[in-house]
């Protein structure tokens, strides 16, 4: 049956993440902002309290909790769509910047042999702020996620890699880090591999932290491979998963399958940048714009189209993720939200700028929200390649690739 | 449980809508509109299907399906031809303000239910383009001017009024033709629905005994302002059937168009407003959906989602109507293809059910006097 | 000296066309739009006033006079544009009824020998209206005027044409057709070769007249070439124009150097539809509109915009024909012009009808206006070709081929 | 007769701007922003071309240039970068008033045409987010409250404020430093701009004798309303200068980055958007320069065309400069490239600059009341 309404766990999820957005992450987002960085004790704090950011589901105190109810309607991506729009609306630098696995764990999750699961996702403990870390782009490939560079040759008991990666988003403080390379150029994207790379691998640095537009108080690193040594036990999934049939299911399947998941939390992130913007800007017009003036007719019909874009971009996204979670394909759904909700955000943030006039330029959060929303129309593929997949899909039934 | 899958029953009714859609509706809709006039055929078999009785409770041998059911339903039909279903016959917009009045208008159950007489609804809250008069004398009404031009006025044997009197009392009027001397404005209308009896009412001091009043005052505000809700949604819900015709349509005629040596989807200036059509059908399905939702659970917010559910439906309408017949190119701008016809329905769609600044600006009010509990996500 | 203000003559021009277009053709517009056709007692009145469409430059009255004052400034291509949006401010569809060589009239006058030009220019005489037309597209090739499939092959005095050619405007009652026939598909644009097919010639017939969305009054033709002999004199230009150095003047560069001064005159049109809708629509928001209500406060915005996209699109134009006149290279301007004056004149059309509520369905001009314009973002290349030229002009700098 | 021809003077100017833009301007930008403070030399050079007196008259040794002159020469110095021109100091955007009032502002010359003091223009005018009080008590005015934000607030040594008073009376106000103490609050700007001084004045009832008053009533009405005008029209040919190097920049970037195999221009989704950014660049800078046409003959129509010409640059401008962070990806986002600074000066820009759609509101009533004589091409 359609339906709406959250469930009792998915009204839980988001209360408890809004509570903990509001109350922990919110207070202190513009100063992160200034400071450039997501203060040490309070990553060490929120990670005592067991707040992580795992892209594919939001965990929040138990994560046994999960596997124990295998029987009944999985719900996780639709829980992860609904805790990070929640944490993204507190502060998308400072919710990127939690502890876990963040972007390197679905990967993980989907392709990893059950060896690598237990050793790389179990260091994400109370004890202190960890953090995984995925690292596909390379300076010469932005969206081309098949152009990968870095080589990965092998060698007795593992694999050399050399090449470098930009836009790593965790890179420098990652305990871990899911890397692509290529084995063999020429085999186009057949020959690419994921491979986690362990901090403190000789060989493997971070060269550079970046300054950017916004997310200043999360790091997006630069990290080169010199002549670095990966075990074969790093080869995430095991030599067997690049054997299998054909070449599908290559270092290139695992990273486009990351994105089917990773693009609603994305979006969601977006979603609730947006929200925070249009809330924010709602309270100001209510307590300060003369009521039943014109300014305040023309705030009436901007706020409503903002909202309206607002809700259109969640609809889609809680669509991409009810199919996650249901198994079903859901590459065009996860593109058209990510499509959607990148380019709507910044256009709330900047109709909200608009509202909020000149003061709004002083302290306020919604100038740091209109740096930090950029960048979610370019990472985990731009606006252009979002478009481009759903054309694809659109176009699958008639058999003419786009 | 956020859930997009529809029932099993709903997807028995869309699998009907849609073959018949497809089967009948679609292939007969340039003859319609060539004739300004349903097929019998057509308006027969919608009947056997109940697909007229949709919104009609079940006194009245109405399916009285949810909303939610309803616009899918509709969605399917209007995949066919929005026109063709905009001429139906029957309680048109009405009956969802009928099924509130079941019993007051029982007597006019079999002429509409079996015999498909038809209705319109007129409403005169507009704040312009309308000059009538309702004055209120003695024991009777007065009603004076022309009105906008409407739909299924042209074959009505009957009209629903929502109005405010002069004395700003909401009140729902029945006029029946054989007791109310109305007059047909003979128009002039080239654009589009030109099945649908789009025309202007004229009433000459057209007197209507208390007989005639359905409901006023309080139970009339509620029932005017729910009708509106639920003819918002319902006509939203057509309108995104028809862009799924037009995306469909579109996305199959460039994936098969050869230019420059290769299929025209291959370039990105076509297949990217392919993806941006696909997008925004799916946006305003799914505003639909949530307005239709909120509406049976008679939420308070379902009247702004219903307008915020109708404006985007009717900028998305324009949009990939219009894009659609953009990659058609000189196809599209001609009558041996479907989409011309569709442009046309579109902007006489979305001209005839509310202007979009006003869904938008209403919409908006609401949000600021935020008098409303907010149905947030 | 930058400067917006019309020289005398083209102030002239303005009011005189504008004049023609409120009481001659305006009166009419919707009779013609109902009848699908323009009155043939129209057509022969206004002939007689020598009032004739040139699409590279409108002549009214003495067509001598131009030639006189060859050492003045060159103003042709801007005279065409500003009667041009007169004239179809009066009504789109009958301007290009209008009687003269049509969008024939610029290849000939570009690429044609003396001969043909006196030949083929002369007959629109006051003696009875002629019509010229052009004949590029094809079933096949809608936007890719590459693509010509229509073959010409080379016998003894001439040519023999065989194809199919679409969406010909006045293609059924032209005197004469510039259609366009390659000589041998391998060679491509260079194959290309225009002729002057005369109405009459065996194997040359009008198959169909189209019925469409609007422009109703203006006919739609298809044509067919079977066995079609033209003589060499019909050749355009000669076959010495497509001998010259390397193949650059092909047919394909008779049909490009074509667009680049009818795109400036297509978009004028547009902009004279826009215009028309946009003056309706206001005087009909000044009289009737509640004052300083809020349907009011919300008809100045839309109203402010449509007036902005109008002079927006205009100035562009302006730009296009300047350089025209000048002889500069203005293919990047005219399709600029084109693109932007195509959509924004259907948003125009679509933003009053909204203005103008159901009133508008009921025998009022924006209606047909809206019907008329969308084909203006379609015809003489469509706004996706458009945005192909003004992005190829863009990076010839770089010498990237897009 | 229309013409879109330079003189050869104005090309000279222009080339000599677009030197300095290219040479000195961009190379230093991020350097004077991240020191939110200019570079002397700039600021020295600028000067010694006469680029920082455009817009004073000649008794001011003023170039009294007409707007078409000007308009173009920013455009260029803008293509430089756009936080270092409206950073540079003397009369801003306050020279649009002075050039009305040399001989009662003569004392200030000096110090402001040779030492480069440096003058703030405060519009009290906005309907909210001001909350100054200018009362008039006996012989004097008291100011009292707090501005918002405004350009060279934080260097100012005079303020030139519009303002009406509490009898709505407009008047200007010429305010000293060294006699008015008026309060820069310490702000927190970090969005962009941020080299141009943006802060607001906190007045604690500053006492304002009478000889502060430059104009009142019909005069200062007159000045204020053609002032504003020019104000408009010379940031918005600010903004057409930041939008083609934006343009420019992304042209170049797409035209040599790779991905898939092959220049990133070639695919449609990219080189489409280049089109699209070029075409809105030209359009304003066409609107742009016929509102200096009109004003330069103090045209009736001229403020008008001056909100139209800022509506559109705003929102041109925002599409621009977001597009060529978009068409440049991840560089877009980093310092490393100018595109991300860009994007942020010009939402500063737009912020401080008028509302999108109040100028197109006040445009669109402008239409309706159809008081003035129609600018038709």
């Amino acid at each position: 049956m359609i339906s709406f309404q959250l469930s009792e766990q998915q009204k839980q999820i988001k209360e408890m993440t809004h509570w903990f957005a509001a109350n922990e992450i919110r207070p202190i987002a513009m100063e992160a902002d200034r400071l450039g960085k997501v203060p040490d004790e309070w990553l060490d704090k929120v990670n005592k309290m067991g707040i992580h950011l795992n892209t594919s589901s939001f965990s929040g105190g138990g994560g046994e909790e999960s596997s124990r109810k295998s029987k009944k309607e999985r719900e996780g991506n639709r829980m992860g769509v609904l805790a990070t729009e929640q944490m993204a609306w507190g502060c998308p630098a400072i919710t990127l910047s939690l502890p876990g696995a963040g972007l390197g764990g679905p990967p993980v999750q989907s392709s990893g042999t059950p060896e690598q699961k237990e050793r790389f996702l179990s260091i994400f403990t109370k004890e202190k702020p960890r953090w995984g870390a995925y690292a596909l782009t390379e300076p010469e490939a932005g969206s081309d996620a098949s152009g990968v560079k870095t080589t990965a040759t092998k060698v007795d008991g593992g694999y050399i890699l050399n090449g470098q990666k930009i836009f790593i988003t965790n890179g420098g403080r990652a305990s871990w880090v899911v890397a692509f390379a290529t084995v063999d150029s020429t085999l186009g994207r057949a020959g690419q591999r994921a491979f986690v790379v362990e901090k403190g691998t000789p060989g493997f640095s971070c060269t550079k932290l970046v300054k950017k537009m916004g997310l200043r108080a999360n790091e997006t690193a630069e990290l080169l491979f010199e002549d670095c040594f990966v075990p074969d036990e790093n080869l995430l999934g095991g030599e067997k998963l690049y054997e299998a049939s054909s070449n599908k299911p290559s270092g290139f399947q695992v990273a486009m399958k990351t994105f089917d998941s990773t693009r609603p939390i994305v979006a969601s992130m977006a979603i609730g940048i947006a929200r925070a913007a249009y809330e924010y800007t709602l309270d100001l017009v209510r307590q300060e714009y003369p009521k039943g003036g014109e300014t305040s007719a023309l705030a009436a019909e901007m706020l409503a189209e903002v909202e309206q874009n607002i809700a259109a971009a969640r609809l889609l996204t809680w669509e991409a993720a009810w199919k996650a979670d249901f198994g079903l394909p859901n590459a065009k759904e996860a593109a058209m939200c990510k499509a959607y909700a990148g380019q709507m955000s910044l256009d709330v943030c900047s109709k909200c700028m608009e509202l909020l006039g000149p003061i709004g330029l002083d302290g306020h959060l919604v100038e740091k929200l209109f740096r930090d929303v950029k960048i979610f129309d370019i990472f985990e593929g731009t606006n252009q390649i979002q478009h481009l997949v759903v054309a694809r899909r659109q176009y699958a039934a008639y058999e003419v690739r786009v | 449980m956020i859930s997009f899958r529809s029932t099993e029953e709903e997807l028995a009714f869309v699998e009907v809508a849609k073959n018949l859609a497809k089967e009948k509706i679609r292939p007969q809709a340039r003859i319609c509109e060539r004739n300004q006039k349903l097929n019998e055929e057509i308006v027969q078999e919608v009947q056997e299907l109940g697909f007229l009785s949709l919104e009609l409770s079940e006194d009245w041998d109405g399916l009285e399906l949810p909303l939610i059911s309803q616009v899918q339903i509709l969605q399917g039909l209007c995949y066919g031809d929005l026109d063709v279903v905009q001429g139906l016959p029957g309680a048109g917009d009405a009956a969802s303000f009928i099924r509130f009045l079941n019993q007051r208008l029982d007597t006019y159950k079999t002429d509409i239910v079996d015999e498909l007489q038809t209705v319109s609804y007129l409403d005169l809250s507009e704040d312009w383009g309308t000059n009538i008069e309702v004055k209120k004398e003695m024991n009777h009404y007065i009603l004076n001017g022309m009105s906008q031009p409407v739909k299924l006025a042209a074959q009505a044997d009957y009209v629903l009024i929502a109005v405010m009197d002069s004395n700003g009392e909401p009140i729902l009027f029945w006029l029946d033709s054989s007791v109310h001397p109305w007059h047909v404005e003979e128009g002039d209308y080239r654009l589009g629905l030109l099945t649908s009896g789009i025309a202007r009412f004229t009433f000459d001091h057209v007197k209507i005994s208390t007989d005639a009043i359905l409901a006023q005052g309080n139970t009339a505000e509620k029932i005017i302002q729910d009708g509106r809700t639920r003819v918002r949604i319902l006509q939203a819900a057509r309108e995104v059937g028809l862009m799924e015709a037009a995306l469909d349509y579109a996305t199959e005629y460039t994936a098969s168009r050869k230019a420059f040596g290769q299929e025209i989807a291959k370039f990105q200036g076509v297949s990217f407003r392919i993806a941006k059509m696909a997008i925004e059908t799916r946006i305003v399905n799914h505003l639909v959906w949530e307005a239709a939702l909120q509406a049976d659970q008679e939420h308070p917010e379902a009247e702004g989602l219903s307008l915020r559910a109708l404006h985007r439906a009717h900028k998305s309408l324009r949009y990939v109507t219009d894009s659609a017949v953009q990659l058609l190119g000189g196809h599209g701008y001609i009558q041996e293809f479907p989409v011309e016809k569709w442009m046309r329905d579109a902007q006489a769609q979305v001209t005839l059910y509310g202007r979009e600044r006003q869904c938008l600006k209403k919409r908006g009010e609401q949000i600021i006097a935020g008098n409303r509990e907010e149905v947030m996500a």
